[in-house]
């Protein structure tokens, strides 16, 4: 099918970019999700500092590209957008925004939220904390 | 015949390498080559039982016979979209 | 309380900067809802070319501000946007801007979902199709 | 006593003005004010059985008590929030 807009992004992801490229007439509700990394101190008092996104770009590109017809199949999605970035993140910088426009907003919240969802769960990127002290963590939730 | 192994993130660290050509005898499985790779890159092989794998961009069950050329990567668990 | 931005706007409502609003450090989930005019064309083959929205400012305000209050005190928000456009809204912008920020996304998802639910039930603002001829009437859903 | 009207939308138009003042006895109730606002203003009174009522910016029922002073909003359906 090949809809939407589909990208693995190595600078600063852009919500207004995001949300316009998806504002088009014949839609009513756009739900955008923006994923940021939080602040966070350890046990220990160590504070966190950015996360590292890794991809395995050509699996991970294709796997959104799935989500996405998925979306357009499954809801009546006018336009909708879905980026990952990769590389370095800091605290409240964006690491994905998804954004989905539909005639009526319920579509839209529900399309979005199932993207951010399946993303998580299958979508082969890898991120890694980076700690004020210099120390660095891959974070392996099921592992 | 060979296969094209890639590792991602922890595994690529713990290697050294994010790419390595695997020497395999006709027919093996995705399992039998993590065995394999798990011998010639002990410092991943306790890692090898709780990731999943994709052959040629595709989650493949343990079972799935090889084939040359086949670009066999080894997935740890996923962590991708919010911090 | 009053935390959060709550405001009706009589100027064209700007995601970029409602998403930041709500981009702080201690967040890792943000969602964006954004209610546009949807392109539409009656029996008649007439054109909506925009909505005229009027409020009863200080009135709609002060239920915004308290729908703002309940989303603080039903979800762990760290920051949220509740904004509403009045006057001509054209076809494609957005007349209503809601940002929530949660440390996670499931949070942000609901209290979202819930906050334009609950404005679009009660919130005394209303809005007046404006057709391509030149034409208007007001829309009063349940009447 | 005297009750400021506040008519919006469709009602602000067919009355031809947004406000109004109201004189009405002591003890009137709300759903007393909208027959005397109905016979005030015809062109709205068939509107008032489909309208709510807020007094002093909260909504309130048909049986509440005005008061001198008191502002008296009539409102229809609301559509605010989306297109």
């Amino acid at each position: 099918m090949g809809r939407g807009w589909v990208e693995i992004i190595s600078t600063p992801l852009d919500v207004d970019l995001a949300t316009k490229s998806v504002q088009e007439a014949d839609v009513g509700g756009i739900v955008v999700f923006l994923g940021t990394t939080r602040a966070e101190k350890n046990a220990d008092g160590r504070e966190l500092i950015a996360l590292d996104y890794e991809a395995y770009p050509e699996m991970a590109l294709a796997q959104m590209r799935k989500l996405a017809d998925l979306a357009y199949e499954k809801w009546p999605v006018g336009e909708l957008a879905l980026l990952h970035r990769v590389g370095r993140v800091r605290v409240k910088e964006p690491s994905v925004i998804i954004a989905v426009a539909t005639p009526h907003r319920a579509d839209a919240f529900e399309a979005c939220r199932w993207m951010i969802d399946e993303l998580k769960k299958s979508v082969a990127i890898w991120k890694k904390e980076v700690w004020a002290d210099g120390s660095r963590s891959w974070v392996h939730p099921e592992s | 015949m060979r296969v094209n192994v890639k590792l991602f993130a922890v595994l690529r660290e713990r290697a050294g390498k994010g790419e390595l050509l695997l020497e395999l005898g006709e027919g093996e499985t995705v399992r039998g080559a993590a065995v394999v790779l798990g011998e010639r890159e002990p410092g991943i092989a306790n890692y090898l039982s709780r990731v999943a794998f994709a052959v040629n961009r595709e989650y493949v069950p343990g079972e799935t016979v090889l084939r040359d050329g086949d670009e066999l990567a080894v997935i740890p668990p996923v962590s991708g979209g919010v911090g």
